[in-house]
């Protein structure tokens, strides 16, 4: 590695890309396609139903009707289910939809037709007048009555088990059974969802001539897109662009590919000639893209009288809605993760997963991240409120020592790379969040605090997140005969800050000013190679990728500068876009000349060009312009592939208060310490802290899919899925470690999802250790503290 | 019933017109009609803010209005935030410095919004600044660095102020 | 979703009965029920005119009476589907006898409210639903009582009752056509139990509230 | 989520709007603020094939206030009315209400005439009418009547304006003297509908002793709730009283159904914490103005 100097990289600039968000000149999917057609779905109000007929007589004098489809009028691939995008061996009986529902729909919302119009009221029109016969079947919703299985999702996959798998290191029944004390814990997590502000959307045009299709998605994963849209509709991948242009959130919903509509809008621009462009409003986004999180937990807990995990036995039921899109990610990352900085004697996980008539199951933020904190850290306090012990005491206790890093816990991640822990320091992190938070004072404030009257609680949760999983990112990064820089990754952006970061990376890297630095992501004309954008992976892969890219360029700027400047590349260095020779002002020539002589040119368009043009230097006669295996431009491309995931950890503690009369909570303090190895832009990173934060209160407090018996999601909108607003989000404090990974050379640990982890756990520890009463499902509510209470109450009151 | 009718608006100080259908929404007359895509739309039944604009000063959400019941109105969208000579205006310089967007599709919804509550109250208190953006989601930012943005917006305009 | 609630109608069973399973008054008191076509035996389709305040329109499903044990108890079947939702409903009707001249019904209902409705409406449907029982119980009430003429001056509009029945043969299947009539003055006394919701009148469309299926 | 199509009619006077009315009759909606409408209409639970737009007629906007109460055109929006001082003055009520209503942004368009006719059983302004004993006067092309608050709300959304009738105006009745007014709710998210909202009024004589007790609920019923609790105060010094009975008495009173945010029996009890806490604001209020 090369010595770097760090410039930009690490500190908290303002973002590049900001300007254009904040004046209205951001560019997303809708913005586009002003004179397309418009799409709008027949959706099934049914969560289990066979289709009987669909009659679209109705909708057909409409003005402005251009197009209906329905299943039969699929051709070829596009009329084949979906794919599974991750296989598993485990995942037996994998599940995935039609593009328009054949047959049957499982899920309230499956799109049955397509209607294609002028505008989306006229397609929104058509539709409301296609007349569709159904024949409810019964429909399993809820996690006990999948298990129960008494009715079936699938026909074809009995006990609606989709995947069963089961992991294991040492004998932990045997532990557990041997251990001095045991406890047993039934823990539940609701559904809720990632709900970006922007949903999906699909744009697409058809260029006859060039027999070339150019797509426009807000995906998480535009290469991807690429490839599925290029095999499902025959179309030779070259001739399939697919740009992520800016995306109004991800959180993890635009990660799954392709989703129907992204077959159906290209297929159908194809067919019409026209360009289409489908705009998924509010409500099809709550009952046709994907939730995330619920899962019931039984954990077996055998410990010894210092508290220390003996043996830890897991079981699982995850809900993985209607079908298998994005395989078993998310009950696997559970499995492992749920360990966090502890190292149990030893530790069995088996998971169902399950399928239910509801909207389909894949990652949202976090990833099935904060059901395993919430099983793990509920598991710690309980052993410390069972053995009177203090709940960071116990947690020390069980934590991995840093000198035991790196840490294998000898299973296999969601990666199928094994789960070792390459860094981390988290007796350090504990230190410092009960310094922020006030931890050995907290006894104090609760005492004066119920001298007032009023209920204060403090709880605590502990994390470790695997990130930068594979397989690869690409960069490619560029000097300009002007001296500007573009950069580009495959991989895309959702409002991370990639434009900032990667750019201060390779302004870094090539020692140019950042804001000569252009970054591009997400666009498969300007990079063709990636995987995309999730599992807080971004900055680990492609931050990485960008670097090698550039620091291939630098060594082509030094040698070709070191060539003019007749001196050692080794005495050379480049600083603010300049190549000068250590220590002798005078003789440097500017990166932009470089990049000029880095390309022999028979013609001179500009005054730059001149100098690399064939009477204007002075090449050696015998050698070819180009050398042998070099080739022109001040261009390189890098790539980044690492062994496995790098893992970066965290502690939040919260101080809350609950109203002993109206059991309404309210968080006092949100304290947060995260350490993710080195800081590209620590601005970007606590606001990637703060946002992860936000959706752990609402997941813990406030936001959850309220399914009735019959499937239908009965709060599918923003008036009753209660996302916080500011005034439902603590003020959050937040401080640092920065322990480098050893596995990449910038030492980046990924911090996107970070933040999200551990809001049940910790929120539910406080508000546990306010009222006295144990907190087993989250999230919790007002109206169900107070039942909680009376319940609580009860037993006393009624000997 | 597809009867088009003729709505003139002044939109960030530019009188613009089209012929719509009675049915179309502010929101979209702004985006489609007019094509002033930065008005944003994230729910379409007022509870996200995106769409937030300002009517003859006013903010108000443009999912919420037939754009042929304000005709005659002045409307003021994230594109008319900035100063007169393009550059940012307090609000986004603001939400720049702070980093008080990050995918940005919330955002015009707050700067409008912020613009027109700054007007009312130029000294707010952090909490006051809280409150202010309270009917607006973001899914993004966890709103830190938003109340952040609001009280250095305030100052922005102090000192532009003093300048004068 | 489930309900259940009580009510007592001021005749013996046997006339409560009839009433019920008579389309001639069910036309006249399922609230906003402009149409009841015979398609079999006790099998109707209907055409329901539904809403509250003016928030209304026109709403087409099905009804089917089975498992009668008279005078006991019979279930209804209903369902239909409009642009905005789709509302089904299986409902066990049980009447006892409280002495000569009253009779107390009891209902079971399970009901499932689909599409935007059941997406958005769920503050307010069990509230409309449990008016839209109240609105039902009380008409029926009033035709045992033979009051139902008397209702609607309560609501001042004039000259929209008393008007006949229609019945129309379409081919085989007759039609009933409900008189022009106003709403009938609710009365919350003939509805028992702070749970009452009107689920029978899923069978009406009503639980749709304020749909509009145009 | 896009509105299906209406005819639009934009009449010049409310002469023309009542014909409009008369017409279309109850495919006909009036279109006022449309903060409710609007949604109801994109989600297209509602598709009435007229609105008629008040927005423009003058006559229909104003707040005019009198010693006796404050008359509300149809036209004034919520903020309006909400930052009228001389109003708040009148009828402190209005304010403590109104800055409960949904957020800022929805109260700058909303209005308060039009909130009373969508009659929505989460609407604090129902309960405040109710309690207050206020009035809405309505017309039609062959009467204007006006309707007192306990006929005036039906049901759930249901309201006596009747399909070709224009709700004009709303009355709200001054505070009367020596009387302390209080508004507050729970929800689940500032500016959420309440899961219960209370408004309190408690009127002491000049001894300091309570004279009248009145409270108005919302989210607890079909309908606005309004408890008369004077019994279980009356004669109480004001700064040494108790509401638990009066809380009692409000709890056993109200019928609230459960839904997705919370049970009945929690919204039962709400209505008695709130009851407590109303009471108490709105005694010390009614203190203040007494001294």
């Amino acid at each position: 590695m090369s010595t770097r100097d760090l410039g930009a990289l690490g500190e908290p600039i303002a973002r590049r890309e900001d300007p254009r968000l904040l004046t209205g000149r951001g560019r997303y999917v809708d913005d586009f396609g002003q004179h397309a057609l418009e799409v709008a779905f027949v959706r099934s109000p049914h969560a289990h139903a066979r289709i009987l007929d669909i009659d679209v007589t109705g909708a057909l004098d409409v003005d402005g009707l251009v197009a209906i489809y329905t299943y039969d009028d699929l051709e070829e691939r596009v009329a084949e289910p979906l794919p599974i995008l991750i296989p598993h061996p485990a995942l037996t009986d994998g599940r995935t939809q039609y593009a328009l529902a054949k047959d049957e729909v499982n899920h309230v919302g499956e799109a049955v037709a397509m209607v294609v119009a002028t505008d989306r009221y006229v397609a929104e029109d058509a539709a409301g007048l296609i007349r569709v016969d159904y024949e409810p079947l019964s429909p399993v919703v809820g996690i006990e009555a999948a298990r129960e299985a008494t009715e079936l999702v699938h026909d074809d996959v009995p006990g609606n088990v989709a995947a069963n798998m089961v992991q294991e290191r040492g004998d932990a029944r045997a532990a557990i059974a041997a251990a001095p004390h045991v406890i047993e814990l039934d823990l539940a997590i609701e559904r809720s969802a990632s709900t970006p502000l922007e949903g999906k959307g699909v744009y697409a045009r058809w260029d006859a001539d060039d027999a070339s299709l150019r797509v426009y998605s807000a995906t998480q994963a535009s290469t991807s897109v690429r490839s599925a849209i290029a095999a499902k509709l025959g179309l030779p991948p070259d001739r399939v662009e697919v740009i992520a242009p800016d995306v109004g959130g991800g959180f993890g919903v635009k990660i799954v590919h392709p989703w129907p509509e992204e077959i159906l809008v290209p297929w159908a621009a194809i067919r019409l000639g026209r360009e289409v462009k489908w705009t998924e409003d509010r409500r099809e986004h709550f009952v046709s893209a994907a939730h995330e999180r619920g899962q019931l937990q039984h954990v077996t807990a055998g410990f010894d009288d210092e508290g220390r995990l003996l043996g830890l036995d897991v079981r699982i039921w995850h809900d993985n809605g209607a079908y298998t899109p994005y395989g078993i990610v998310v009950p696997i990352v559970t499995s492992t993760q749920l360990l966090g900085p502890y190292k149990p004697g030893a530790y069995r996980v088996e998971f169902d997963s399950l399928y239910t008539n509801t909207v389909t199951v894949t990652p949202y933020r976090g990833a099935g991240r904060p059901q395993g904190c919430f099983a793990m850290e509920r598991t710690m306090d309980a052993i410390a409120a069972q053995l009177g012990l203090d709940r960071t005491v116990v947690r020390e206790r069980n934590f991995i020592q840093p000198d035991e890093m790196p840490y294998d816990h000898g299973l296999i991640f969601q990666d199928g790379r094994p789960l070792i822990y390459d860094s981390g320091d988290y007796p350090a992190t504990l230190a410092k969040i009960k310094k922020l938070v006030g931890w050995d004072d907290f006894q104090a404030y609760r005492e004066q605090a119920r001298a007032e009257g009023r209920r204060v609680g403090i709880g605590l949760a502990c994390y470790v997140e695997g990130t930068g999983v594979g397989p690869y990112e690409g960069g490619w990064v560029k000097v300009e005969t002007d001296g500007s820089v573009v950069v580009a990754t495959g991989l895309t952006t959702q409002g991370q800050g990639h434009q900032t970061a990667f750019a201060q990376v390779v302004a870094s890297e090539l020692g140019v000013p950042i804001d000569r630095v252009t970054v591009v992501t997400g666009d498969t004309r300007r990079f063709r190679y990636a995987v995309g954008t999730f599992a807080s992976r971004a900055a680990v892969m492609s931050g990485n990728a960008v670097a090698a890219a550039a620091r291939k360029v630098r060594q082509k700027a030094l040698r070709i500068a070191a060539e003019a400047l007749e001196a050692d590349p080794g005495d050379l260095e480049i600083l603010d876009g300049i190549v000068q020779v250590k220590g002798v002002p005078g003789a440097s020539i500017p990166l932009s000349t470089v990049a000029v002589l880095s390309n022999p040119l028979r013609y001179a368009f500009d005054e730059e060009a001149k100098r690399a043009t064939q009477f204007a230097t002075a090449a050696d006669p015998d050698k070819p312009p180009v050398a042998e295996g070099d080739e022109p431009g001040l261009e390189a491309t890098g790539y980044y592939s690492p062994p496995r995931s790098t893992f970066a950890n965290g502690m939040h503690a919260a101080i809350v208060e609950t109203d002993p009369d109206t059991a309404e909570i309210k968080i006092l303090r949100y304290c947060v310490v995260h350490d993710c190895g080195t800081l590209i832009n620590p601005r970007i990173v606590e606001g990637q802290i703060h946002g992860g934060v936000a959706q752990g209160v609402g997941g813990a407090l406030y936001e959850r899919m309220v399914y009735d018996e019959s499937g239908q999601l009965l709060n599918a909108s923003f008036m009753d899925f209660l996302m916080p607003y500011a005034t439902e989000v603590p003020v959050i404090e937040t401080d640092h470690l920065q322990t480098p990974s050893p596995l990449n050379p910038l030492g980046i640990k990924g911090a996107g999802e970070a933040g999200v982890i551990p809001g049940s756990a910790v929120l539910a520890a406080a508000i546990e250790d306010a009222e006295g009463i144990s907190i087993t499902r989250m999230p919790i509510s007002p109206s169900e503290l107070h039942e909680l209470r009376h319940a609580h109450a009860a037993p006393k009151e009624r000997p | 019933m597809t009867d088009l009718h003729t709505v003139e608006l002044t939109v960030n100080g530019v009188p613009r017109t089209a012929d719509v259908p009675a049915r179309r929404l502010l929101s979209d007359f702004l985006r489609h009609d007019l094509e002033l895509t930065g008005t944003h739309v994230g729910c379409e039944h007022g509870v996200c803010g995106a769409c937030t604009v300002l009517v003859d000063g006013a903010p108000m959400r443009s999912c919420l209005l037939f754009a042929v019941s304000v005709n005659g109105a002045s409307v003021t969208t994230v594109e008319g935030c900035s100063t007169a000579t393009g550059e940012l205006g307090p609000v986004q310089q603001a939400f720049l410095e702070c980093h008080g967007l990050q995918c940005g599709f919330c955002t015009p919804g707050f700067v409008t919004t912020i613009t027109a509550y700054l007007e009312q109250n130029p000294e707010p208190t952090e909490d006051e600044a809280r409150h202010a953006i309270a009917g607006n989601l973001c899914r993004c930012t966890g709103y830190q660095n938003i109340v952040g943005s609001v009280l250095r917006a305030a100052e922005l305009k102090r000192e532009a102020g003093a300048a004068v | 979703m489930k309900v259940t609630g009580s009510a007592v109608l001021h005749a013996p069973r046997d006339r409560v009965w009839a009433a019920l399973t008579d389309p001639e008054v069910l036309v006249r008191t399922l609230p906003g029920c402009q149409q009841l076509e015979q398609v079999g035996p006790d099998y109707y389709k209907a055409t329901v005119y539904a809403g509250v305040a003016s928030i209304k329109g026109l709403f087409s499903g099905e009804v089917k009476l089975s498992d009668r044990i008279e005078p006991d108890s019979f279930v209804m079947h209903a369902s239909g589907a409009g642009g905005p939702g789709t509302v089904s409903a299986d409902v066990q009707v049980r009447l006892a006898e409280v002495d000569g001249a009253s009779t107390r019904l009891d209902y079971d209902a399970d009901a499932v409210i689909g599409g935007m409705i059941g997406g958005v409406g769920q503050r307010m449907l069990t509230g409309v639903a449990k008016r839209t029982a109240e609105e039902f119980f009380t008409a029926v009430d009033d035709v045992l009582l033979g009051r139902a003429e008397l209702a609607a001056p309560a609501v001042g509009v004039p000259g929209v009752t008393g008007a006949p029945i229609e019945i129309a043969a379409e081919g085989e299947r007759p039609v009933y056509t409900a008189p022009p009539r106003a709403r009938p003055a609710t009365s919350v006394a003939t509805v028992l139990g702070s749970a009452v919701v009107g689920a029978l009148i899923a069978l009406a469309g009503v639980l749709i509230g304020w749909l509009i299926a145009r | 989520m896009k509105p299906p199509p209406f005819v639009y009619h934009r009449p010049d006077n409310v002469d023309e709007a009542l014909d409009v009315l008369a017409e279309v009759a109850s495919d006909g909606k009036i279109l006022a603020g449309g903060q409710s409408l609007v949604p109801l209409m994109s989600m297209r639970l509602a598709a009435p094939g007229h609105l008629v737009d008040i927005n423009g007629l003058s006559e229909l906007g104003g707040i005019r206030i009198g010693h006796d109460g404050v008359q509300v055109g149809a036209t004034v929006r919520h903020a309006e009315l909400e930052g009228d001082e001389a109003a708040f003055a009148v009828q402190p009520l209005l304010r403590q209400a109104l800055a409960y209503v949904a957020h800022p942004t929805i109260r700058n368009r909303g209005t308060s005439v039009g909130s009373l006719a969508h009659a929505d059983p989460a609407g604090e302004l129902t309960a405040v009418l109710a309690l207050l004993g206020g009035t809405v006067t309505v017309r039609s092309r062959a009467a204007e009547r006006t309707v007192p608050a306990a006929e005036f709300f039906l049901g759930p959304l249901e309201s006596a304006v009747r399909p070709d009738e224009l709700a004009t105006s709303a009355y709200f009745p001054a505070l009367p003297p020596k009387t302390g007014s209080a508004w507050t709710e729970v929800s689940r998210r500032n500016g959420d509908y309440a899961i219960c909202g209370v408004g309190a009024l408690v009127t002491v004589d000049d001894d300091r002793r309570i004279v009248t007790a009145r409270l108005g609920l919302i989210s607890v019923g079909p309908t606005p709730v309004v408890v008369d609790v004077s019994e279980s105060l009356v004669g109480q010094r004001a700064n040494a009283a108790t509401f638990a009975d009066a809380a009692r008495l409000v709890e056993d009173t109200v019928d609230p159904e459960g839904d997705i945010h919370a049970t009945a029996e929690y919204r039962r009890h709400l209505a008695g914490v709130l009851t407590g806490r109303a009471l108490a604001n709105a005694t010390e209020r009614a203190l203040e103005v007494t001294t």
